[in-house]
C-alpha cells in the first residue's frame, strides 16, 4: 500500500473530492496547511506599514491506496487540482507498510 | 462649559431669565410662569428627540453587527467598512441636501429644491409662537439624518460579499442625498401621500420599503454570490459570528424605541406621553411576537430552531409595527408581530428560490413586512386605498430610480462586482487589504 | 406623524391646549399653569420610565453576551437563542397575564387574578389626580415586563450547555406568567411583605433571588455538564469567548442604571432626582467595588488576575446595592459592592465543589448576592427581621414552585437534557442545526 | 419603591407639595408654579446629566472593544482586564478624592486638597436659590467621574500587549486621583486656564489631551512590543478581531453624545436646549466627516480602503470637535471633523515611523486630534493665545507628573513589561491565566 | 522505528492520550483534520437551505515508535479509541528512517 | 528522496523558514499541530478550577527533498530551531518515493 499525500488549493478541495469518490475512493484524511513554494505570497498594509503574507493556504489530502491504485489516483487528483497556475501543488507518494481499522481490528487492504 | 453653569448661569440661562423679567415687566406674573412652562416643555422636548436620535443612531450598531455576523468571514471587514462609511456619507448628504429636499416645502409631489438646514429657533421666536414650536431644529435634523442612514443599511445587508466597496459608497451619496429624501418629503414633508391621508408614523414605507426597494434593484443587477444557485440547487453560506448576529438583532430592538417612540416628536404634554409609551409597549410585543413565531415555524418546518429566522422574525415585527405603532393596542400589535414573523420566514425560502439572493434577509425583513405593515394599518386607523397607493408610489419610485443608478454606477466604475477570483478568497483582502480574524482563519 | 405636529400641533396638543383654556375660563389664570405643569411632568416622568425601561431591555443583551461568552463554541447558539426567545417569551406573558396578576391587587398573599394591562390614563383624570397620577399607566408596564426578563436570564445561564431549548422555553412562560408575577405581587402589588415593611427597592429580592432560586430547583433536577466532576476532580470548561463576556457585563452595567436609577419611577420632583441621582452613583460604585475585590481576591488566591471572576464581582455588587440603591451614601454603597464582590467568588467556588455546575455563576451572583444585598439594607434602612422574612418567602416560593414545575416538563416532554451523545458535539447542532463560528471551528 | 408612588406619592412628592404649599401661604399663588418649575427643570436637569453620565460610561465598553480587536488574541484577555479595572479604579478614586480636588475650588493652580464629593443640594436650598441650582450633585459627580475613565482608557490602548497589569492599575490610581483631576481644576474647577479664558467645552484638552499624554510618558519608559521594530522595518501586527473595533467604535460614537450633549450641564431653556442639539449635530457630523476622509486618504495613500484607520478618522473627529461643539455651525464642525480625519492618518504613520508602538493609535486620535481640536476653535469662538497656553500647560503638567510615576512604579515594581517569554506567548496566559479565545488558537 | 499515524475521533483524544502514556509513550504530536469516509457527513439547514457537512472532525496522531513496540501501541490505540461504531478511524503505519532530537541532535530510538 | 517532518516551537518558524530559503529550499508545507512530550504543558485556573493544558502549541514542517540534501536540511533545521530548552522538537526522516507536480506533471527531484 502507499499513503499519497496532496497539497492543493482549497478551493480546488470539493472537486478532488468528487473526483476521487468518482474514482472509487470510501475515504480520505484532509487538513488546513500554509504553503511556501514559487507561488509568492502577498504584500498587506495595515495601518500603512507593509506586511509580507509569505504562505499560502492550501490543503492536504491523505489517502490510503494500494499499491495498483496509485498511479490512477494521481492522475485523477491531478486532473480536478489542475489550474494551470502556480501554486497548484504537489503530490507525494510514500510507502506505507500497514492499515489498521480501529473498529474492527481489520488489516491491510481490507481495512480501507 | 462645565465649571461656567455650576457657578453663574450660561449665556442660556441669562437670556431666558431676561426674557422673563421682559415678560414680566411687560405683563404680569402669570406671563412669567408660561414662558417658563414653554421653556422647559421646549427642553423636554429636545431633549426627548436627541435621545430618540442617539438610540436611531445606535441602529447603525447593529446593523453592523448584523450583516458582519451573516456573512463569511472573509467578507466581514468590508461589510464594516460599508456600514460606518454609509453612515457618515448618509449623514453628510443629509446635512448637505437631503433635509432641506425632504423638509423645505414642495409642489406636492416635486420638492422645492433647497440647501443645508436653515437657521435654529430663537428663543423669541419660540417663546412668540406660544407653544406650537416644541422642539429645536437641530434636535430634528439629528433626528431624521439617523433615519436615512438606516434605509441605507438595508442595501448593504442584501448586496454583502460581492460588491465593490466603492460603487456601494457611490449609490450612498445617491439614495441618501437624493432619492431618499422626495419621497421622505411625499409623506413627512407635507407632499401628495401625506395629502392622500396615507398613514405611516415612524417609516415602515418611507424608511424600510425604500432601503428593500433599492436593494433589489441592487440585486437584480448585481446577481447572486458566485456558487450560490449550482445546479438548481440552493447551497447554503453559513453566517460567520452568530453571536453578532444577535448581538446586532438587539441593538436594533433597542434602537427601534427611538425610530418608533421619537417620532410622535414629543413627549411633553399627556396624550403626546402616551403616544409614546404606546409606541414603546407596541413595538416591544411586535418584535416579541415575531420571534416567537419565526422560531416555531422554523422549528416545526425545518425541525430546527433556526436562530438567524428567529432574528429576522424580530425585525419583522418590528418593521411591520412601524408603520403605525399608536394607534393599535398592544394585542393587536403582537398580532401583527406575529404575522410578520411568519411571513417573513416564508418570504425568505420564496425569494431565496427565485434566485434572489439576499444574504442577511433585508428584501423580505424590511421589504415584504415593510408592506405588510403598511397594509396593515387600516386594522386601526387609515384607508386600505391610502395606503396601497402610498406602497405603490414609494417602491416604484425608488426602484426605478435606484436601477437607473446601479447601471449609470456599473458602467462609471466598470462593473459593481468584484472579480471573481477576488470573490473567491474574499473581498476582504482585496478592498481593504485586512482579514477580520486574521489569526484564526488560514491565512496568517 | 412626523410632519405634522411641526406644522400644526397634534391632537395631544390640541387636548391640553383646550384643557388649559377651559381650566382658564374657569377658574383664573394660575390653574393654567397648574394644568400645564401636571402635564409637563407626566411628559417628563413617563420618557424618564420609558429610557430606564429601553436600558433594562438593553440588559437582555448583556446576558445573551456574557453567557454565549462563558459557555463552548459548541453550545453558542442554543444560548443565544434561549435568551432572545425567552426575553420575548415573558414580554407576551407578562403582558396577557403577569402584569395584571402583580400590580391587579388582592389578599396580601393570593393576587387577584385578572388578565391583561388596563386602560392608559386619559388626560382628564390625570389632571382631575392633580399630581398623583405621575406616569403613564402603559410606560409602567413596559418598564416592569423588563424586569421579568431579567429574572428568567438569571435561569437560562445556570443551565446552560445541556438543557434541552423547549424544555426551557416552557418553563419560562411559567415563570413570567405566574412565579415571578405572584412573589412580585408580595413587594411590589402591596401584597403582605410590602405590608410587612421587607424593602426591596430595585429587586435583589424579587428579581434577582427569583431568578437563582428557580435556577437553583433546575440545576438540582438536571445535573452537571458531562465531565464536569469526574473521579472527584473539577474539570474546568473555559468560556469560548472572553471579549463577548466583558461586553455583556459592560452592557449589564449600564441598563442598570435604567434598572436601579428608574425604579424611584419618578424624576420630576427636587427629592425624587436626587433620589435616582444617588441610585446611579450609588449602583455605580458598588459595581466597581465588586470587580476591583473579586479581581484582588482572585490574583491573591489564584495568583492570576482571573477576569471572569472580576467580571462576575461587577455583577455581584450590582445585585447587592439593588435591594437599596437610594438610602446608604456612596461610601457605604461601595462597601456593600466590595463586599459582594470577595463574597461572589468565594460562592463559586464553593457551589463548584457542591458539584452544583453554574457555567456563568449565576446562583453566585443572583442567589448568595441576593441575599446578601436584602440582608445589608438595614444597615441603612428597614429591619432585620422583615429582610429575613421576605428572603426565605420569596426563595421559598419561587425554589419549590421551579421545583414541582422543572418535574413536570422533565416527564411530560421526556427529560430535561439532551442525549450524551448530543452533548458531547454540542447542543447547537442538535438543538438549532447552526453553529455559531462555522468556519473557526472543526466541523466545517 | 416601586408600588408606593404609585399608590400614595413618595417622600419626594410630599416634601415638594408641603413646600408648594409653604411657597402659597407665605406669598401668592404665582410662587406655588415657580417653586413647581424649579423643581420640574432640576427633575428634567438631573436626568438629562445622568442619562448622558449613562452614555459616557457606556464608553468604557467603547474603548474595551476597540482595544480588544486592535490586540492580538494572546493578549485580548488582559486588555479587557484593564479596561474594565481602570474604569472601576477610577471611579472610587475619584469619589474618595478626584472630585473634591477638582471642583472644590483653589488658588488658580494649587487646587484645595479635600476629599469626598459634599453634601446633595436640599430641596429647600435648591428652591431659595430660584432657579440658579439645577441639577443634583450626585448626578454632576456621576457624569464627570465617567470622564476620569475616558482619560484613563486612552492610556491601556497605547501600552497594551507588553505592560503588566498591575502596574498599570497602580498608574490609574495616581491619574484618576491626582494628575487629571489637577488640571481638570485649572479648567472646569474654576482655575487659571479657566480664568485665562481657555475654551475646552467637553474635554479635548482636559480629557483626551491628558491621557494621551499620559500615554506617551508611558510609551517612552516602556518601549515598543517586540519585534515591532526589526532591522529598521517596521513589523504589522494585525489586530484579531476587527468587528470588535468596528463595535467599539460605534460605541464611543454614540457615548459622544453623552460626552459633548451632556457637557453643556443643562438642557431646561431654550438656549441650553438649543445648544445641546447643536452639540449633538455637530458631533455625528465632525465624526462622519473624520471617518470619511481618513478612508479615502488610506485608499489613495495605500491603495486599499483601511478599516482600521477610518475608525480612528471618526474618533479623531469626534475629539477634536470636543474642544467646542456648540460655537460652530455643522458646516464647519463637519470641516473640523474632515482635517481630523486627514491629521490622524498622517499622524499614526508618523509616530510608528518615530518608532513609537501605539497598537490602537491612541496618541494621534486623542494627542494629536485633540491639540488640533483646541487650537481650531478660534474659528469660531475663544482666542489663539489662551487655546496655546492651555495646551502647553495640560501637556507638561500630565507628561511630567505622568513619566516620574511611570518611573516610580517601573522601580517599586520591578519593570513595566512582562519578561519576553511572556510577551512571545501573549500576556493573557502570564497575567490572567485565561485565554480570550481558547478554542480557537492552538493552546487548547 | 515506524510513525504510526492514527484518525481517531475527538472525543477519545484525552482517552487515547492516557492509554498511550500508561503504555509508556513520552512524545506524541496531534492535530485537527477532518475525515471523509464511511461514516457519512450530516446535512445541515440554514434559513431553509439545505447543505451537506461531508467532512467528520477527527483528531490526528502521530507517534514515532521503535519496531518493536508497534503492535502493542496498535493494540492500546484500538483498545482505547474503540467505540464499535462506523468512523473509529484507522491506525497507519509508515517506515521511519531517522528520528534527530533538535534540542540535542541526538538520533535513533535515543532521540525519541 | 525523502520527506523531512519537523516539529518546532512556534515562534521560531520565521528563523527556521529564512534559513531553509537560505539554504536553497524551495518549498516547505506548514501546519499547526500540538505536541505532547517531555517538556510538560501547564496548569491553569478558571474560576477557581484547576485544568491541564496537557499540550504545547507546535509548528509541523514538511519537506521533501533529494536524498543528498537531507542531512544539510537537519542541520540547517536544528541550527535555527534549538534554543537548547526543553520541547525544541524533533525531526522525522521519512522513505519518499515519488513526488509529482499537479500543474506539470514532473516527477521525481525536478517535481521539486
Ligand atoms: N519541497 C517541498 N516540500 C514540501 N512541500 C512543498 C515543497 N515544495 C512545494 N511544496 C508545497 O507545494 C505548494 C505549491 O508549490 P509551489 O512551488 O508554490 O507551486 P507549484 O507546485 O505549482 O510549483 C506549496 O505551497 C507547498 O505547500
Ligand atoms: N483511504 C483512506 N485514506 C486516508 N484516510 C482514511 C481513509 N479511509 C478512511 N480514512 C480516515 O478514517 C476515518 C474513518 O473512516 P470511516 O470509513 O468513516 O470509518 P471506519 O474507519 O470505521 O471504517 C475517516 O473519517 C478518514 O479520516
Ligand atoms: N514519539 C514521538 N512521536 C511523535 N512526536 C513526538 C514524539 N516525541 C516528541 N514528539 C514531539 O516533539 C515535541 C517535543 O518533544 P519534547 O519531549 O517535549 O522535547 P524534546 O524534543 O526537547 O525532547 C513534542 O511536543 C511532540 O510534538
Amino acid at each position: 500500500m502507499k499513503k499519497i499525500e496532496a497539497i492543493i488549493k482549497p478551493f480546488k478541495l470539493e472537486q478532488v473530492k468528487d473526483a476521487l469518490t468518482d474514482a472509487g475512493i470510501t475515504g480520505m484524511t484532509v487538513s488546513e496547511v500554509k504553503g511556501y513554494g514559487r507561488q509568492k505570497g502577498h504584500k498587506e498594509m495595515y495601518r500603512g506599514a507593509e506586511y509580507n503574507i509569505d504562505f499560502n493556504p492550501k490543503i492536504k489530502i491523505e489517502l490510503a491506496v494500494p499499491d495498483e491504485q496509485v498511479d490512477q489516483m494521481v492522475t485523477v487528483i491531478r486532473g480536478a487540482a489542475n489550474t494551470e497556475k502556480i501554486g497548484d501543488g504537489k503530490i507525494f507518494i510514500l510507502p506505507l507498510e500497514e492499515v489498521v481499522r480501529v473498529r474492527t481490528g481489520e488489516k491491510g487492504e481490507n481495512a480501507l | 462649559m462645565k465649571s461656567q453653569i455650576w457657578k453663574l448661569g450660561t449665556v442660556g440661562a441669562v437670556t431666558t431669565l431676561a426674557l422673563l423679567v421682559m415678560a414680566g415687566t411687560a405683563g404680569a406674573e402669570e406671563f412669567d410662569a408660561h414662558a417658563s412652562i414653554i421653556s422647559l416643555g421646549y427642553g423636554l422636548d429636545t431633549f426627548y428627540l436627541l435621545m430618540s436620535g442617539a438610540l436611531v443612531m445606535w441602529m447603525a450598531a447593529g446593523f453592523t453587527m448584523l450583516e458582519a455576523g451573516l456573512v463569511r468571514s472573509k467578507n466581514v471587514v468590508v461589510i464594516l467598512t460599508k456600514n460606518v462609511a454609509l453612515y457618515s456619507v448618509a449623514c453628510i448628504m443629509y446635512l448637505l441636501f437631503g433635509y432641506q429636499i425632504m423638509y423645505g416645502g414642495g409642489s406636492g409631489v416635486l420638492p422645492g429644491f433647497s440647501f443645508l438646514i436653515g437657521p435654529e429657533h430663537t428663543a423669541a421666536a419660540v417663546q412668540a409662537a406660544g407653544g406650537d414650536i416644541t422642539y429645536s431644529h437641530l434636535a430634528d435634523f439629528f433626528f431624521q439624518v439617523c433615519f436615512v442612514a438606516t434605509a441605507m443599511s438595508i442595501v448593504s445587508g442584501a448586496v454583502a460579499e460581492r460588491m465593490k466597496l466603492w460603487a456601494f459608497l457611490a449609490f450612498a451619496l445617491v439614495l441618501s442625498g437624493f432619492i431618499y429624501p422626495i419621497e421622505g418629503y411625499w409623506k413627512w414633508g407635507g407632499g401628495f401621500l401625506d395629502t392622500l391621508g396615507f398613514v405611516d408614523f415612524a417609516g415602515s414605507g418611507v424608511v424600510h420599503l425604500c432601503g428593500a426597494a433599492a436593494a433589489l434593484a441592487g440585486v437584480l443587477v448585481l446577481g447572486p454570490r458566485t456558487g450560490k444557485y449550482k445546479n438548481g440547487k440552493i447551497k447554503a453560506f453559513p453566517g460567520s459570528n452568530l453571536p453578532l448576529a444577535a448581538l446586532g438583532t438587539l441593538i436594533l430592538w433597542v434602537g427601534w424605541f427611538g425610530f418608533n417612540g421619537g417620532s410622535q416628536l414629543k413627549v411633553s404634554t399627556i396624550a403626546d406621553a402616551n403616544a409614546v409609551a404606546m409606541a414603546f409597549v407596541n413595538t416591544n410585543g411586535a418584535a416579541a411576537a415575531g420571534l416567537v413565531t419565526a422560531l416555531l415555524l422554523s422549528q416545526f418546518w425545518f425541525r430546527k430552531a433556526d436562530l438567524t429566522m428567529a432574528l429576522n422574525g424580530a425585525l419583522a415585527g418590528l418593521v411591520a409595527i412601524t408603520a403605525e405603532p399608536t394607534a393599535p393596542g398592544p394585542l393587536l400589535a403582537t398580532g401583527i408581530g406575529a404575522v410578520a414573523g411568519l411571513l417573513v420566514v416564508v418570504s425568505i425560502i420564496t425569494i431565496d428560490k427565485l434566485k434572489l439572493d439576499d444574504p442577511v434577509g433585508a428584501l423580505s425583513v424590511h421589504g415584504v413586512c415593510g408592506i405588510f405593515g403598511l397594509m396593515a394599518v387600516p386594522l386601526s386607523t387609515g384607508t386600505f386605498v391610502a395606503q396601497l397607493t402610498g406602497v405603490v408610489c414609494i417602491f416604484t419610485w425608488v426602484f426605478i430610480t435606484s436601477l437607473i443608478m446601479w447601471l449609470i454606477i456599473k458602467v462609471a466604475m466598470g462593473g459593481l462586482r468584484v472579480s471573481e477570483e477576488e470573490e473567491y478568497s474574499g473581498v476582504d483582502i482585496a478592498e481593504c487589504g485586512l482579514e477580520a480574524y486574521p489569526e484564526f482563519s488560514g491565512d496568517k
